[in-house]
């Protein structure tokens, strides 16, 4: 709809992808993202409104797949809510209508740079990254961590599998540390 | 160190922010209080060598501030609870 | 005894024979006229000059352990006097003075060096603090030198110039800033005290304090009850416990402050350097360690000991301002207990208690400190009135709104 | 004679791979040695003793030991930017091409100048620097320091910058096993086949510990093979982890440990992206410390001559390396493991020619000279060993000639990793060894020698058993059959004799007369001891070495052991290079770089960034043929002054605040009132400490009527959205507001100048005329045909201005949008330096107002703090310290010659004061060159400055010789009257 032509937040037109040994990192530019908190004593209504709206909400350090919608907890009574960014730019309005006046939404597509890992085993190199024993949790664990002084959310989607939301300002550290990592770890 | 929080489990102590002594939960009413109330809020401490309860603030993580009971000799941690909790507790309200 | 070059040759071609024990291991008395409780650095210079300056007998020094075995003895040895605000410099400018002729005064080689320090500087902003310091400094008849960057290099040459995520463009020095080795000055102060007929009682803790219509009389000891018309208390790192006995609160948390010495290296660092864009700061010993340290853990803690976060964030900045000591093995951490005031200036002051004496909240500046607090703390006992250099660390300078902030972090201890 | 020293294979084939050979120099000369040789194995293997100098006397050493506990075989390894000084040449695993020389020597080794510190050793007593040195005064700086500075220290560091890398990584388990000996391997077999996750961690490149060095069986096989059996078993377990190269270096609070591994020490270089060391954060449910046992030796004089080893050492280069370290050996003992000693060596063919043992009575060896009640007094042999003299238990001396001893003096449990929390380790008077006490780091239990129990039997047991108990499991494996000698010792700590010097802490030169000096002067505490005497204090802390002088200092006061205590061991247990410490935070990569959305642009532009945190911002955007700063920034204040200037200000905290409280919860952070605020408008926010004193300000605009946007400064983003978390959840837990940071989601950019509105008009799609869109308006727009975006109407700089954000994806192309659009009237794009002009030239307050020692009253906003409503802040901001008329004041200056240059940090002074304190009347907080003024401007805190405007004083700057007549004037310095920013 806008004439403007979008920058990614390694500065480029386009997708970033990298691989380093056995191991793909994928920039994702088709995620919108919106965060949704239950205004105080309203968690019961936005449950409700929610479930009928089609978005999860899951459990505290847990992510949940849906369609359009899919979710993962960030704080007490507060997630993430994911969908494709194509048909969802719009992410935070379509919410706010969808859940009335039982939640805050606020846009957080643009605050953060997605990468998805793949690999056979992805812990080698994330056990050089961060504090999380990603070979025992389970898939859908989704919680906030630590790289290389950067905040990051990091999301099991399998065993060889991950997605990191980190700060956009900062993707091109964010990306020089997964590298360097996979460098090492393989 | 390791802080068990109440929601997420055992967390490394580097994700959070330390404050000081959870009796800054204790916040004077500034209309009726006056300057004595709050410098004895704001400056003193019994900054006990034993069990201590402190506020950290889980910066790298959920956001959530929590009052955790620690013993300032040996660092043992014996109770986490959410400073939410905690100051509705002791009666903090609008 | 004297100590002197001719001494020291003379013992060697007489086997040594000679040498006297450098303190007494006297039996408490019953009563004294002055009890300073804690036998580091600070009691030990309070009860020297005390004895010394302002003619005092009948004094006893209370350690609960051994001599200097406090913070005097676990810092990282700096001595300057680069503060800004009113109420801090002409103390600690004081007490930089003080050590200047402090070895011919006891007669005892703490290895007083005046090498220089410098802060390093990384941003205009910076820049333009260290020019408010700096002139602050000169003002109170300390020496500042503002030098820019070539400057430092020449000084440093192998320090990170060419690949820094935050460039060096300048620094602010004290060339009369430098070193102390730490133990002989506790030593010296107790040799002196001894020598002037100063009871230095060790393994003696004050397990409570006899007080009565708001006057003290005396301290209960791990070896008996000892009464006093002065009670000064000196005790870094237990402020708060043993002021617990006088049934006072106090300003102050203690926190965990580590520091860190690395292998022996023949000659690198010359004076002393604090890095200005992460916590770091060094010097190199003597015997050829790195000395060095950092933030404080941040959190409550009695415990002598910190954590690893705080270690890797200290050889962080190590690296990011010395590439070269990627090799260089820290030997060994350790760690003291500072008393963080609520506004990073200590206090020295009376009590509510008529007798009771307060010294501490020195924060990370307790060992450069250790002359003029002992000095200004012998002059408050003596006369019952603060030095001149000292009018500024009063208990109610919180209420009263007179906070001396160097760091502008407000009321949060361990941000100063 | 390569490798002269050898033992035949078919006596002793050790741990290495004679088939291949690795070449080796030390000191430029060329060596031979075998895969699995350490380089002080290699050496001694081709016959070389000596290997370092020692610190203060500069005697001449060689390895006292095979392990880490080395004080003497120091070395600088590897040359250039890898220099490495005082590495253990017992440690230190050779490969191909390793190049080492020896350190602390001039000119050479075998010839050492320094030498002659040793004769004249009387004068170098413990302490005789305190007692000296001190007349005249200003020598110590000039003459002595320097002499002694340069006479210190070991090894010497390089210049350049390590090439290596270094990572970190966090590991996690249920149980940590310290320690690939007996009892670490039988805890880890427990462990893991019971199914728990257990990492195995030791020091050595080979697993085994002391098996390795030993010849007695484990089950039906020598205790090696069992050792390599068992490490196989392991490995094929996928719930264990084997760490070899890996020392746990450090116990931290809550089961936390550090552990160092050496991934490529053993290659000449590391592999292409490898690092060289990662430092691991091991995570664990227990720890076993199962780190063993190190040997301690016997004083005597003059006991410190290369050749003269531990005895356990002997025996291991001769196990495990194949290597005699002498022809002609003698063994000095006053327990039973310095007989097995002699007897493994003569097994191998080595001429054991006596054995020295201070025990009366008891059995004799049979076919070895074994002389009981027999003590080593002295020794021969400047750079190694030639002879001994032993008194016999009748009296007699005898000289014996030998070019290695075995000293045993028993053995000490490896405590340290359990001490790190302080804990002390208690007195054993069974084994005389210090044995590991209570309160050691929660849920760290310890097993094999490292308890005291120092038979292999023993080691198995309390391995497997430690193991059980900390995982709770109620059965174990069997053990298999191992030697299960009791420790039989008659304590010898030293032997007194004559005047000559015998040694206790051979790095440092510490002996048993500094000892005997120490309790003399009264320096009888352990720790007095260690600090006077420098005892343990070396690169080896003392591994060896403490216990005897604690043993010594309670002989000669007469206290027991127990009485006379022990200092504890501290982090780490070996030394760490700091580069591990450090990982990749080095040179840029120190901390993560934040780029704005107009970076890549301004980069093509070639503009100049710079630090703000971690931000890079836009510092000023030089255009051709500006070669000075000045150029580009007075000519992006005039443009935008003149016409319009765009600024990315993105980097300002955002901060979206909703719920039905958002204005009551704002009413209590802000100093100000913002309930009262309008939907669509926004106003400026002072925020205040609780001590009153200024955190932070900004704008802050309410988007609906429960939902507001927040601005913060650049520095407190994160600051101050904690500090809002805090109120939210722990002062005013009732209030219906949520928070989320928005700073990264939007790009923002300021667009300043009389046609900012109409630039800004041909990118906005709706109507925003002064009438439709006033001053202090704020709303949801669309641009570009329908982009979402945000539009404020505030000023920082003055001018009409206003501050417009859209989606961070589209802020590049949005710059470039306004640039191409709005051509006609010349945009010019500003950084922070004009940014900052601007502002000084209106009197705002930024960085250096705000410096966490400032008041509302002193930045002239003391009307802002409302009295009406309880805001954080409001009481303690009422101090009388910090309401006093003289207090400071913000001001403006400006010089009265035009010419004249000010600096921001000069202090004020009256016409004619001294530039003493008592006439300190503040500073200049802030100073730039405004191009409209035509002069040099600033802002600063004047005592009582809001009396003194229209005053002349002057601004002295005594770093620079800078005395400087300037009048005071308001800090409003252009158009105070606001009206081009209403225009």
């Amino acid at each position: 709809m806008a004439s403007l032509q979008a920058m990614t937040a390694l500065g480029a037109h386009g997708a970033a992808v990298v691989e380093i040994g056995p191991l793909r990192i994928s920039e994702r530019l088709d995620v919108a993202l919106a965060s949704v908190a239950a205004r105080r004593g309203r968690m019961a209504d936005l449950a409700k409104t929610a479930k009928a709206a089609g978005i999860p909400l899951p459990e505290p350090a847990r992510h949940q797949s849906g369609e359009p919608y899919s979710t993962f907890w960030v704080a007490p009574e507060m997630w993430f809510v994911e969908a494709p960014y194509s048909s969802h730019e719009l992410i935070a309005d379509l919410l706010k209508t969808a859940l009335g006046d039982a939640a805050s939404v606020t846009e957080q597509t643009d605050a953060w740079v997605v990468f998805d890992l793949a690999a056979p085993n992805l812990s080698p190199v994330l056990e050089r990254l961060c504090n999380v024993d990603f070979q025992v949790v389970a898939e859908g664990y989704a919680t906030r961590t630590v790289m290389e002084h950067l905040g990051v959310y990091l999301i099991k989607r399998g065993p060889g599998s991950a997605r990191i939301y980190g700060p956009r300002s900062s993707a091109e550290s964010l990306l020089h540390a997964l590298e360097t990592a996979a460098a090492a770890a393989f | 160190m390791i802080i068990h929080h109440p929601i997420l489990g055992p967390r490394d102590a580097q994700e959070f922010v330390y404050l000081g002594d959870a009796t800054l939960i204790d916040r004077p009413d500034g209309m009726t209080a006056g300057v004595e109330a709050f410098h004895d809020y704001l400056y003193n401490r019994d900054n006990p060598a034993g069990e201590h309860r402190e506020l950290w603030y889980h910066e790298q993580g959920d956001r959530s501030w929590l009052v955790v009971t620690r013993n300032t000799v040996t660092h043992e941690i014996t109770k986490v609870e959410l400073a939410r909790d905690v100051a509705r507790a002791r009666g903090r309200t609008k | 005894m004297r100590y002197s070059g001719f001494r020291v040759i003379a013992e060697a071609l007489t086997g040594h024979k000679g040498w006297k024990p450098v303190w007494r291991d006297p039996a408490p008395q019953a009563e004294y006229d002055y009890i300073i409780v804690g036998g580091g650095g600070h009691g030990l210079a309070t009860a020297y000059y005390l004895a010394k300056e302002f003619g005092q007998a009948r004094i006893a020094v209370l350690e609960k352990g051994y001599l200097g075995g406090g913070n005097v003895g676990r810092n990282t040895t700096i001595i300057r006097s680069n503060y800004l605000l009113d109420g801090n410099e002409p103390f600690y400018e004081f007490s930089l003075k003080l050590w200047e002729g402090l070895e011919q005064d006891f007669n005892y080689n703490s290895m007083v060096s005046q090498r220089g320090i410098i802060n390093l500087i990384h941003t205009d902003a910076q820049r333009d603090a260290a020019t408010r310091r700096g002139n602050a400094m000169i003002m109170h008849g300390a020496d500042a030198r503002l030098l820019n960057r070539d400057e430092v290099r020449a000084m440093y040459p192998w320090l990170n110039f060419d690949n820094a995520r935050f460039p060096i463009k300048a620094a602010l020095m004290q060339p009369r800033g430098g070193t102390v080795r730490h133990d002989a000055v506790a030593w010296g102060y107790a040799r002196g005290a001894d020598q002037r007929g100063v009871d230095l009682i060790q393994n003696c803790e004050v397990t409570g304090m006899r007080i009565e219509n708001g006057r003290i009389r005396g301290v209960e000891t791990s070896r008996g009850f000892i009464g006093a018309k002065k009670v000064g208390v000196a005790v870094a790192g237990s402020s708060s416990k043993v002021m617990a006995h006088a049934g006072m609160r106090l300003p102050i948390e203690s926190h965990v402050l580590q520091a860190f010495v690395s292998e022996g290296l023949k000659p690198l660092i010359d004076g002393v350097m604090t890095f200005g864009a992460g916590h770091f700061y060094v010097s190199q010993s003597d015997k050829g360690g790195l000395v060095f340290g950092g933030d404080i853990d941040g959190y409550n803690s009695y415990a002598q000991r910190g954590n690893l976060p705080v270690i890797e964030d200290v050889a962080e900045g190590g690296m990011a301002l010395m590439p070269a000591i990627g090799r260089v093995r820290l030997l060994r951490t350790w760690g003291g207990i500072m008393d963080m005031s609520m506004d990073g200036s200590p206090i020295i002051d009376k009590t509510g208690i008529e007798g009771l004496y307060f010294n501490g909240g020195w924060c990370y500046g307790g060992f450069k400190a250790t002359p003029a607090s002992g000095w200004a703390f012998a002059h408050l006992l003596a006369k019952d009135e603060p030095h001149k250099t000292a009018t500024a660390y009063r208990f109610d300078r919180f209420l009263k709104g007179r906070i001396i902030d160097e760091k502008g972090q407000g009321a949060q201890p361990n941000l100063h | 004679m390569s490798q002269s020293h050898r033992i035949d294979a078919k006596l002793a084939g050790g741990q290495i791979d004679r088939t291949r050979t690795l070449r080796f120099t030390f000191d430029g000369i060329p060596y031979q040695g075998h895969p699995g040789d350490t380089l002080a194995s290699a050496l001694l293997a081709n016959g070389v003793r000596l290997m370092g100098r020692s610190f203060k006397y500069h005697r001449p050493r060689g390895p006292i030991s095979a392990g880490s506990e080395e004080p003497n075989a120091l070395v600088e390894l590897r040359t250039g930017g890898r220099q490495e000084p005082n590495t253990r040449a017992t440690v230190a695993e050779l490969y191909d091409g390793l190049e080492a020389n020896s350190q602390n020597r001039w000119p050479s080794l075998r010839f050492d100048a320094m030498g002659i510190n040793d004769k004249l050793s009387t004068f170098f007593a413990a302490g005789f620097y305190y007692k000296t040195f001190m007349w005249p005064k200003s020598f110590w700086e000039k003459l002595y320091e320097p002499i002694i500075r340069r006479a210190a220290g070991l090894g010497s560091v390089t210049r350049e910058e390590d090439p290596d890398t270094y990572d970190k990584g966090f590991l996690h388990c249920d149980l940590l096993v310290i320690g690939a000996g007996p009892a670490g391997l039988m805890a880890a077999l427990t462990a893991g086949r019971a199914g728990k996750r257990v990492i195995l961690a030791d020091e050595d490149f080979r697993m085994g510990g002391r098996l390795n060095a030993e010849t007695f069986a484990v089950g039906d096989s020598q205790g090696a093979d069992w050792a390599a059996v068992s490490v196989a078993e392991l490995s094929a377990m996928p719930n264990v982890r084997l760490m070899t190269r890996t020392t746990v270096v450090g116990a931290f609070d809550h089961g936390i440990y550090s552990a160092v591994e050496r991934v490529s020490d053993h290659l000449l270089t590391p592999a292409a992206g490898k690092p060289r060391q990662v430092l691991w954060r091991i995570y664990t449910g227990h720890a076993i410390l199962a780190g063993g046992a190190t040997e301690r030796p016997i004083a005597f004089e003059n006991n410190d001559r290369p050749g003269i080893m531990l005895a356990g050492a002997l025996r291991a280069y001769a196990t495990r390396w194949g290597v005699k370290v002498g022809e002609r050996i003698a063994v000095f003992t006053n327990n039973d493991d310095g007989l097995r000693t002699a007897l493994d060596l003569q097994a191998k063919g080595v001429d054991v020619v006596a054995v020295i043992d201070s025990r009366e009575g008891g059995d004799l060896l049979p076919g070895i000279r074994h002389l009981r009640g027999a003590e080593v007094i002295d020794s021969t042999g400047s750079l190694g060993l030639k002879s001994i003299t032993v008194r016999q238990s009748n009296g007699r001396s005898e000289t014996i000639a030998v070019d290695a001893l075995g000293v045993s003096g028993g053995w000490n449990p490896n405590v340290n990793i359990h001490s790190h929390h302080r804990s002390r380790p208690v007195y054993d008077a069974s084994i005389a060894a210090f044995v590991p006490g209570q309160d050691g780091p929660q849920g760290l239990l310890v097993a094999g020698a490292a308890t005291g129990a120092m038979s292999t039997h023993a080691a198995l047991k309390t391995g497997r058993d430690a193991a059980m108990a900390a995982l709770g499991l109620g059965t174990g494996p069997d053990l298999p059959q191992a030697e299960d000698a009791p420790v039989r010792i008659t304590p010898l700590w030293h032997v007194g004799h004559g005047k000559g010097r015998a040694w206790i802490d051979q790095q440092n030169d510490v002996t048993v007369k500094d000892v005997k000096l120490a309790k003399q002067e009264n320096f009888t505490s352990v720790e007095h001891l260690k600090r006077y005497t420098t005892l343990g204090m070396a690169t080896d802390q003392g591994k060896t070495g403490n216990v005897i002088g604690l043993a010594i200092m309670a002989e000669l006061t007469g206290r027991s052991i127990p009485e006379t205590g022990t200092t504890i061991y501290r982090p780490p247990y070996t030394p760490v290079a700091m580069g591990t410490l450090a990982g990749r935070s080095r040179g840029k990569e120190f901390k993560p770089f934040r780029l704005t959305p107009s970076h890549h642009w301004a980069k093509e532009q070639g503009a100049v960034f710079v630090e703000v945190g971690n931000w890079l911002r836009t510092q000023w955007v030089p255009k051709a043929g500006e070669t000075e700063w000045r150029q580009s920034v007075d000519r992006e204040v005039l443009a935008t002054r003149k016409s319009v200037g765009i600024c990315d200000v993105t980097t300002l905290g955002k901060i979206d605040i909703q719920g039905t409280d958002a204005g009551a919860f704002l009413d209590r952070v802000y100093a100000n009132t913002f309930s009262t605020l309008p939907v669509g408008k926004c106003r400026y926010g002072l925020m205040l400490r609780e001590d009153g004193i200024v955190f932070d300000d900004g704008t802050t605009a309410r988007m609906g009527e429960n939902e507001y946007v927040m601005t913060t400064t650049t520095a407190n983003a994160v600051t101050v959205f904690r500090h809002l978390e805090f109120c939210r959840q722990c002062l005013w837990p009732e209030m219906d507001v949520q928070l989320i940071s928005t700073t990264e989601a939007w790009a923002q950019f300021s667009v300043a100048g009389p046609n900012a509105r109409k630039l800004l008009q041909k990118i906005v799609d709706q109507d925003i005329s002064d009438a439709a869109f006033p001053y202090m308006g704020a709303g949801s727009i669309t641009v570009c045909g329908g982009l979402r975006a945000r539009l404020f109407r505030i000023s920082f700089s003055g001018e009409l201005a206003y501050e417009i954000a859209v989606p961070t994806r589209y802020g590049d192309a949005l710059l470039r949008e306004m640039l191409a659009k709005g051509a006609e009237y010349d945009p010019i794009v500003y950084g922070t330096e004009a940014l900052g002009v601007m502002r000084i030239e209106k009197g705002h307050v930024a960085g250096g107002e705000l410096n966490g020692q400032s008041t509302a009253l002193n930045m002239g906003l003391g009307k802002m703090v409302s009295k009406k409503k309880d805001a954080i802040g409001m009481v303690l901001s009422q101090r009388e310290g910090l309401t006093e008329e003289s207090g400071y004041r913000l001001v403006g200056v400006k010089p009265v010659n035009p010419e004249a240059k000010l600096t921001a940090g000069s202090h004020f002074l009256e016409t004619g004061a001294a530039a003493v304190a008592e006439n300190d009347g503040g500073w200049l907080t802030s100073k730039v060159y405004s191009p409209h003024l035509g002069c040099d401007i600033a802002l600063g805190y004047l005592k009582g400055g809001d009396r003194k405007i229209g005053q002349r004083m002057r601004i002295v700057n005594l770093l620079a010789g800078l005395d400087t007549e300037v009048e005071i004037i308001s800090p409003h310095m252009f158009d105070p009257e606001g009206e081009r920013l209403r225009g």
